[in-house]
């Protein structure tokens, strides 16, 4: 029994409400965070804040509002790219706009600017669902990177069309631009993932995420009983397009620094988050997070291993690494329909019964 | 490193392209011994032309002794040329990328050189002038173009064209998704009857295009393409109807060059030919290898300039910027008379802006080469090639350096 | 016709259905069933009783194989049916071998009409379109609502005609055994009584066994003749249809009567009372 | 004037026959959904797959010829043959069968009931395998598609439409081809639904895996049936759109196109395809047309799917799909 | 069971006013006429029950009550007012919770949450305060929690608290679907067969919740059943539907012996 909750009493409902009731929980739990943000930007370099930190945390954000629209609220959206891209233009023109404005409020605003245009392409899912809702998302989705592309008042008439993001700086240390330390990416985005995971975790447990988890059970009975639809679902579309849009600006002023809406946030980008959302585990936070840890991690180490290890020609590793990617993803849907984060919740599940069987 | 696709919507320009890049330095390594008796380890990695990869592969090989980075890909270019700049690694887009950063003065990283989009416009409308002789105003040309950053760069330039020489210019964007249906987008110029057609396309959107045009008889011989909408790909599932097409070229295309012989000899017969060795001779075969060859001689004239033979970052940069193309070197290299001659400064990075018109042909289904070098209009290109990397210097507060 | 089987039952080799010890796991981790064993004799009628959540309709499912759908797993014990193990058939060859399984909670085909419904039912049979058609007659003398709704689609009819429906869908595919979860539920009593004379009918002229998981206890141990108790997944009683219904225990809970004959609902007091059986 | 209608109407006519092109890829997606509700994100790769192995066989290319001799060194990329289309196209139908059978023994066969969301995970990790296969297996090359169809405008109609109007239609060939392929598949493929055992059981299934299970239907033959009908239906696609650009991966991008067709005639109805196929085609060429001057080109990508959204608010189950059952 | 000695209907709590009338309601689909012409009220603290074969239209009348269909013809009259066409959310808001006859719980979420969404119409605190976990929200979620954790004590359902609710079987998820009704603190409680698929002795506690509930909160109740038995014990006042039209209403002994209605549904007299 290395895991335990026996002998673990609450004697009061706002414990048993806490995030992680279980006493080993909580400390692991500051313990990790004090490595993420005091540890890790000691020892972070380039190659590992730039490849690997940095987009698991802004897909994290992303995955995470989508799982509130997905996993919770029960709307699937393959709009997250054309969400995104309101978020790094928003962010884009607010930064060029008012130069003297924090990049950090600038990047919550532009997370506000996602969440009202979210919540316009909300109002189709009061009446259309499942899958024909789904597939009404890629409107949004493409209608929004025509947009970008084609009006050129969104990148400053730029010849090209690209977006640049200007350097700017917090406490006098440059968080965009390309003279950026690796540590200062890491912990702007580091911060963003705390603020929002905080965020989502608190709506998910109040009554708002239980309007939406009774929405996306059976959407008829929770109008019966009181939910109101109209209001849960736009919710839900606010929030989760407020999380996507800030992904989005971080996306583009932290991580890539320059971005041509098709290419960035095309249809693939949607998809992307959408498997993130499910491998991780619909309706999880931590799922979330493992899901895009999953997508983002799997192809660099399959090609640090193919490519830089076995010597594999490019071409045959990169087919490969699909047909592994994909193979995996059918074997862990398999292996658990609900996720990373259901299976490791039946790991500590049968933690807590070990050694006894049942 | 050569950032390469060989899978996704691109590989099938991505894969010849490559080939011919790894085969002439595989060449080098074989025959000479490397440059300067150091091997040239060319390191592959592949993006699937998505930006976010070039990224990740960027920040992984950048550590493993990196002297200048081959993107091919306009959008991850546009993600490098910062962190190249900031980290001091030369990008060499060759023939395609940001224009402006023909403009040494501003981007001291960067090269495009022999020629660049805009160059490329204005060498189209001078082929479409020698055929006019001289005289086009009021005619009618229509740009049909891939609806993204690299699509759209020559709109400026030709605009401005319009104006010196009175003719009417309009657009037509094409999505990258939707460009395998573009009936309506040739309707529309089956009914606006253009006088000449140029192209800025990309992958599967060219191939259609071309059959578009031949679906609505559109006369091939005006309906000419950059260099990225001219490769075999394009022309061949149009078949014969494709007869005339025209494209322009940064290089030679055919398998005539005495470099073949040599690549056959110490490469193909050896079995380390990075493909099947059947593209060599292909257009984007040979701009892979011609890439290759212009980047050998940055690293001998950065050799010779330093006097030492493993040379850094910093040193390649030198050598891009003192490279000095001449026929002779060319010949030399077994490529006689295969590219322009033109000479890289501080302050050009953009060569001389010349390239040939070569036009397919459907019988013996090969490109030939119908024109002299034309050379672009240089005055004009680089008062625009100076407005835009201005403005560019001005939003992200760059200063110029002095040349 | 009752008693007349508990001889019989030491003579399990004649059973039609014997489930011998079987152990049922969901998802790795929740036991559910620990070690289940009954028998169906062929041509018999066997009550399947319990508490909600004793492990009935998990019983049903792990014989039918439609727990693997459910991710759940046998993973002890066995099951045969006339006398071959069926543990690892597809539950479309049981359904091919004759058996057949009405699942709890009217599991109709919303979007079909309720006709396709039963025909849909017919789906493994091979004798011919006309002997489909006169069943489809028979169903629906049995159950005149079902004629009435046979051109609506099953979603939009009532629960109570959803349920005749899956009823009516099972017998569709003339089987020679029935595994029956629940099917009083949600019917008016006229058409619980008439159900079961169907049953009752289907046995005797047929032959068909059934094997019946039912809350209502009272009539299933009138029409069954023998029954088994299942409580938090194991068998705590059995015995013959009328031995049970002497039990005092089964009397109390099961059927609802204290020593005065039948209390009235309006009377009962104390929620939670331990069965005699548990302490 | 005049002429502006003329062109309105060549316009539409193009649309609709660019329509009845999407519709032959929409359809893979109705069958599969309509036969088991698992909306099959891989049907595009699908189309690409059927595409490259018919062409791969007529050519007589050597599969995994790139592996193979990277692995052994060897140099073989030929088998030297070329095959007659009628048995490449025989010998493709029949991989797009075994394609079926490996993906229900592999996949599906473990994901009986799960919830859709689930299913449709499961053809996006299809969708990558099958990509990375497919090239690997054919290569990433740009191949020409050697059938003997018909391509380019039509003559007759051109020249007839000018005697009568002084405007010359276009019409291609190809699309006329392609809109009778069309009509032959959906004609058969409603007449197999609406008159089969089977096709009632098809429908069963896609309501409720469990209760088609509980009345004996066998989810694993059905599952193989629909989806090599599936890819067979791809492989139609793969040909039509071969022909237009050539083999290669872009292909696949064409299901997005598909897309909104699904969407609007519904993910359950057949002629839905057909009909939502003509409306997406006639409508964005339209607008198009008439828009294109005001908001810039472009604009087909995004229409098609902002016709079928607005579409839906009205009608949510797309224009023949099944009701969408509403009930407590 | 003809031969049990039942009491008639005890004294009424509460004050026997109507609370709820529905006149002359009529409801289509298409070509099928599920209510025709019904009317009957309910008064204040009373268990009325509705019973008839199946498909006479007992369900249909519940969701033309809490706002799911909207009838054709007809009115209905809520605590004195006619109530105009609403959504039911908005009649949820009204204090009318109910049960469903197939099972709509919201299988994902646990029993707790089940039971914590049904108080959803009584909690107030705002969506910021609620996002930023903030004094007020989370002092609310707290006290309805408590109130929650009394109801799922009064039903004895504490060891499945944190057990997703699809899992469960059929029996503890109608107990579940009760308290999650019980949360909203109705005024109008609804019950859709809330003792199918319940053997005797579950029959009898879910009987005893009912009478608890509409003893101690003087809850009034509309309620479906096929149990007579339980339905007889129970209820103050019968209505008695039969394809789509009211055949019967009254006391339960009058309508035991009312011969349409042992025709058309009881078979036998009970
Ligand atoms: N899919 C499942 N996953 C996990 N546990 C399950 C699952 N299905 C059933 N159970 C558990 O198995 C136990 C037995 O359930 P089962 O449905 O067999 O009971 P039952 O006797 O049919 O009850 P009822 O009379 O209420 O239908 C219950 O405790 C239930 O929680
Ligand atoms: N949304 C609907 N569309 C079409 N018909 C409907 C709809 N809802 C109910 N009906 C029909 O109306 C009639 C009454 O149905 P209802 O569900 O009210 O019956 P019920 O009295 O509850 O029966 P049961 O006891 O079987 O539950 C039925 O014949 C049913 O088929
Ligand atoms: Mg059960
Ligand atoms: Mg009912």
């Amino acid at each position: 029994m290395l895991y335990r909750e026996a002998g673990e009493f609450r004697t009061s409902y706002p414990d048993d409400s806490q995030t992680f009731p279980i006493a080993f929980d909580k400390f692991r739990y500051y313990a990790i965070l004090a490595v993420l943000f005091v540890g890790v930007p000691f020892i972070v370099n380039d190659y590992w804040a730039n490849a690997v930190l940095v987009p698991v945390l802004v897909w994290s954000i992303a995955a995470l509002g989508l799982n509130i629209l997905t996993g919770y609220c029960g709307q699937i959206s393959l709009g997250t790219g054309g969400f995104m891209a309101v978020g790094a233009y928003s962010c884009y023109k607010l930064m060029t706009a008012f130069p003297d404005l924090n990049v950090v409020f600038c990047i919550f605003l532009s997370g506000f600017v996602t969440a009202l245009v979210g919540i316009v392409f909300g109002v189709p899912s009061l009446r259309i669902k499942g899958f024909y809702l789904a597939v009404a998302t890629l409107a949004a989705q493409f209608f929004l990177v025509w947009l970008f592309n084609g009006v050129p008042w969104f990148y400053n008439y730029s010849a090209s069309g690209q977006i640049t993001v200007p350097e700017r700086t917090v406490f006098g240390i440059a968080v965009t631009g390309p003279y950026t330390e690796p540590w200062a990416k890491y912990l702007i985005c580091m911060f963003f993932v705390f603020v929002l995971a905080w965020l989502a975790r608190n709506l998910t447990r109040s009554s708002v995420g239980r309007s939406w988890m009774a929405i996306r059970d059976m959407d008829i009975a929770a109008e019966i009983i009181g939910v109101n639809p109209l209001k849960a679902k736009l919710q839900a579309f606010a929030v989760s397009s407020f999380f996507v849009g800030i992904s989005g600006a971080l996306f583009f002023s932290v991580y890539l620094g320059a971005v041509e809406a098709s290419e960035a946030f095309g249809i693939n980008q949607s998809f992307l988050v959408l498997f993130m959302v499910i491998i991780g585990g619909l309706g999880s936070i931590f799922g979330s997070f493992a899901g895009a840890a999953f997508i983002v991690l799997l192809p660099v180490l399959l090609k640090n291993l193919l490519v830089g290890r076995l010597s594999w020609p490019t071409d045959i590793a990169t087919n490969s690494e699909f047909i592994i990617v994909g193979a995996l993803i059918i074997f862990f849907l398999i292996v658990e329909p609900h996720g990373l984060a259901h299976l490791a919740r039946l790991f500590k599940e049968k933690l807590r019964l070990w050694p006894f069987p049942h | 490193p050569w950032l390469s696709y060989r899978t996704g919507p691109f590989s099938p320009s991505g894969i010849p392209a490559g080939d011919g890049f790894h085969d002439y330095f595989s060449l080098l390594n074989e025959r000479d011994g490397g440059i300067g008796g150091v091997p040239i380890n060319v390191i592959d990695c592949e993006t699937a032309y998505n930006t976010q990869k070039g990224v990740e592969c960027y920040e992984s090989t950048k550590g493993q002794g990196s002297l200048l980075y081959q993107p091919l890909s306009t959008g991850i270019t546009y993600q490098l040329i910062p962190k190249g700049t900031a980290e001091g690694i030369p990008i060499f887009s060759m023939g395609y990328g940001r224009t402006a950063a023909a403009d040494g003065r501003y981007f001291p990283w960067v090269f495009n050189f022999p020629a660049h989009y805009w160059d490329g416009a204005s060498i189209a409308i001078k082929h479409i002038l020698d055929l006019n002789g001289g005289d086009i105003a009021g005619k009618k040309i229509t740009l049909v173009h891939l609806n993204a950053a690299y699509g759209r760069e020559p709109i400026p330039t030709l605009q401005a064209l319009a104006e010196v020489h009175g003719f009417e210019v309009d657009f037509v964007p094409i999505d990258f998704a939707s460009s395998q249906e573009q009936k309506s987008q040739w309707l529309d110029i089956r009914r606006k009857k253009p006088d000449y057609i140029l192209m800025w396309g990309w992958g599967i959107m060219n191939a259609v295009a071309i059959q578009e045009a031949a679906n609505i008889r559109y006369p091939m011989e005006n309906f000419i393409g950059i260099w990225w909408s001219g490769s075999e790909n394009d022309v061949l599932p149009a078949g014969e109807r494709a007869h005339g097409y025209k494209a322009l070229a940064l290089h030679r295309p055919g398998k005539g060059a005495p470099i073949f012989d040599d690549l056959q000899e110490y490469v193909f017969d050896k079995g380390l030919a990075a493909g099947t060795g059947e593209h060599a001779g292909t257009v984007l075969y040979n701009r892979g290898a011609y890439g290759a060859m212009l980047t050998a001689e940055a690293i001998k004239t950065a050799q010779e300039i330093h006097g030492v033979a493993e040379i850094t970052p910093a040193m390649m940069r030198d050598g891009l910027e003192n490279l000095v193309m001449t026929e002779e070197k060319m010949a030399a290299n077994g490529f006689p008379n295969f590219g322009p001659s033109f000479a890289v400064s501080c302050e050009n990075h953009g060569g001389g802006g010349e390239a040939w018109i070569q036009q397919w042909d459907a019988h013996a289904t090969e490109w030939k080469l119908i024109t002299d070098l034309i050379q672009s209009d240089k005055e004009l290109i680089n008062r625009l090639v100076r407005e835009d990397a201005e403005k560019y210097a001005a939003e992200n507060n760059i200063e110029p350096r002095d040349c | 016709m009752q008693g007349t089987l508990s001889a019989e039952r030491e003579r399990s080799r004649d059973a039609l259905l014997s489930v011998n010890n079987i152990e049922v796991i969901y998802n790795h981790v929740i036991l559910v069933l620990k070690g289940v064993s009954l028998e169906v004799p062929e041509g018999g009628i066997v009550a399947l009783l319990g508490g909600n959540g004793a492990g009935k309709t998990t019983t049903l499912k792990a014989i039918s194989n439609l727990l693997r759908s459910e991710r759940g797993e046998v993973t002890k014990g066995s099951i045969t049916y006339g006398g071959e193990p069926v543990q690892n058939l597809d539950p479309s060859a049981l359904v091919r071998r004759g058996v057949i399984q009405v699942m709890e909670g009217r599991n109709c085909f919303e979007h079909l009409t309720i006709e396709e419904n039963l025909l849909v039912g017919a789906f493994t049979r091979r004798d011919g379109a006309s002997n489909v058609s006169q069943d489809l007659d028979l169903v629906y003398s049995y159950f005149p609502r079902l004629k009435d709704r046979r051109k609506s689609q099953a979603g939009y009819t009532s629960g109570g005609e959803q349920q005749l429906c899956v009823l009516g869908r099972a017998l569709m595919s003339r089987p020679k055994m029935i595994l029956l979860d629940e099917p009083s539920m949600g019917l008016a009593p006229q058409l619980v009584e008439e159900f079961f004379l169907i049953v009752k009918n289907l046995n005797e002229k047929e032959g068909v066994s059934f094997l019946l998981a039912e809350q209502n206890t009272n009539i299933a141990l009138r029409f069954a003749q023998y029954g088994y108790i299942l409580e938090s997944g194991r068998v705590v009683l059995d015995g013959s249809a009328s031995e049970l219904r002497e039990n005092p225990d089964v009397r109390e809970f099961y059927l609802g009567m204290s020593e005065s004959g039948r209390k009235s609902f309006r009377d009962v007091r104390s929620y939670r009372r331990r069965k005699r059986w548990l302490s | 004037m005049v002429e502006q209608l003329l062109y309105a109407i060549e316009v539409s006519l193009n649309g609709l026959m660019t329509g009845i092109l999407y519709s032959l890829v929409a359809l893979g997606f109705v069958l599969i959904f309509k036969a088991s509700g698992v909306f099959n994100y891989a049907q595009g790769i699908m189309v690409l797959f059927a595409a490259l192995t018919l062409v791969g066989l007529q050519a007589g290319q050597v599969p995994f010829a790139h592996l193979i001799n990277a692995v052994f060194g060897t140099r073989i990329y030929s088998f030297g043959w070329n095959l007659p289309a009628i048995a490449a196209i025989a010998l493709s139908a029949m991989v797009m069968v075994v394609l079926a059978m490996a993906v229900e023994k592999f996949i599906l066969k473990f994901l009986v009931h799960q919830e859709p969301v689930i299913l449709f995970m499961a053809t996006i990790g299809l969708a990558y395998f099958l990509e990375g296969f497919g090239e690997l297996m054919w290569g990433g090359e740009i191949k020409p598609l050697d059938l003997p169809l018909p391509v380019g405008i039509s003559d007759t109609i051109e020249s007839a439409t000018f005697e009568r109007f002084g405007y010359g239609f276009f019409i291609d060939k190809l699309d006329i081809a392609a809109a009778c392929v069309a009509a032959v598949l959906v004609l058969s493929l409603v007449l197999f639904f609406q008159y089969s055992k089977i096709g009632r059981a098809l429908r069963a299934v896609a309501d409720d895996h469990q209760a088609a299970l509980s009345v004996g239907i066998s989810l694993r033959y059905i599952w193989v049936v629909i989806w090599s009908i599936a890819g067979i239906v791809g492989l139609a696609a793969g040909i039509m759109w071969g022909a237009k650009s050539g083999v290669q991966f872009s292909l696949s991008l064409i299901a997005l196109k598909a897309l909104p067709v699904l969407m609007l005639g519904g993910f359950t109805s057949i002629p839905g395809a057909i009909l939502g196929g003509i409306i997406i085609g006639v409508g964005e060429k339209l607008f198009d047309f008439f828009m294109n001057p005001i908001i810039g080109g472009a604009t087909e990508n995004w229409f098609a799917y902002m016709l079928a959204l607005i579409f839906l608010v009205f009608r949510p189950q797309g224009l023949f799909g099944e009701r969408i059952i509403e009930r407590v | 069971m003809s031969d049990k000695a039942n009491s008639e209907a005890k004294p009424k709590n509460g004050s026997g006013e109507i609370l709820m009338e529905l006149k002359g309601i009529s409801l289509r689909f298409g070509g099928v006429l599920a209510i025709s012409d019904v009317s009957f009220d309910i008064k204040e603290g009373e268990i009325r029950a509705i019973i008839g074969p199946n498909g006479a239209g007992k369900s249909s009348m519940l969701n033309v009550i809490s706002g799911f269909y909207h009838p054709q013809e007809g009115e209905i009259w809520f605590r004195g007012e006619r109530r105009p066409s609403m959504r039911p959310h908005r009649v949820a808001a009204q204090g009318i919770a109910r049960t469903f006859q197939n099972i709509a719980l919201f299988k994902r979420m646990t029993t707790l949450d089940n039971i914590m969404t049904g108080r959803m119409t009584l909690m107030k605190s705002s969506f910021a305060a609620q996002a930023l976990w903030w004094g007020p929200a989370e002092r609310e979620e707290t006290e309805h929690r408590e109130k929650a954790e009394r109801i799922i004590d009064f039903l004895g359902i504490q060891a499945i608290r944190k057990i997703p609710v699809g899992t469960l079987p059929y029996g503890l998820q109608k107990r579940v679907e009760l308290g999650r009704a019980l949360a909203a603190e109705p005024k109008l409680l609804l019950l859709d067969e809330p003792m199918a698929g319940m053997n005797v002795e579950e029959k009898e506690d879910m009987s005893r919740f009912i009478l608890d509930v509409n003893d101690e909160f003087g809850t009034t109740i509309a309620l479906i059943e096929h149990d007579m038995g339980v339905v007889m014990d129970i209820s103050d006042r019968i209505v008695v539907m039969d394809y789509g039209k009211k055949i019967g209403d009254g006391r339960p002994a009058e309508i035991r012996n009312n011969q349409h209605v042992i025709d058309a549904y009881l078979g036998v007299a009970h």
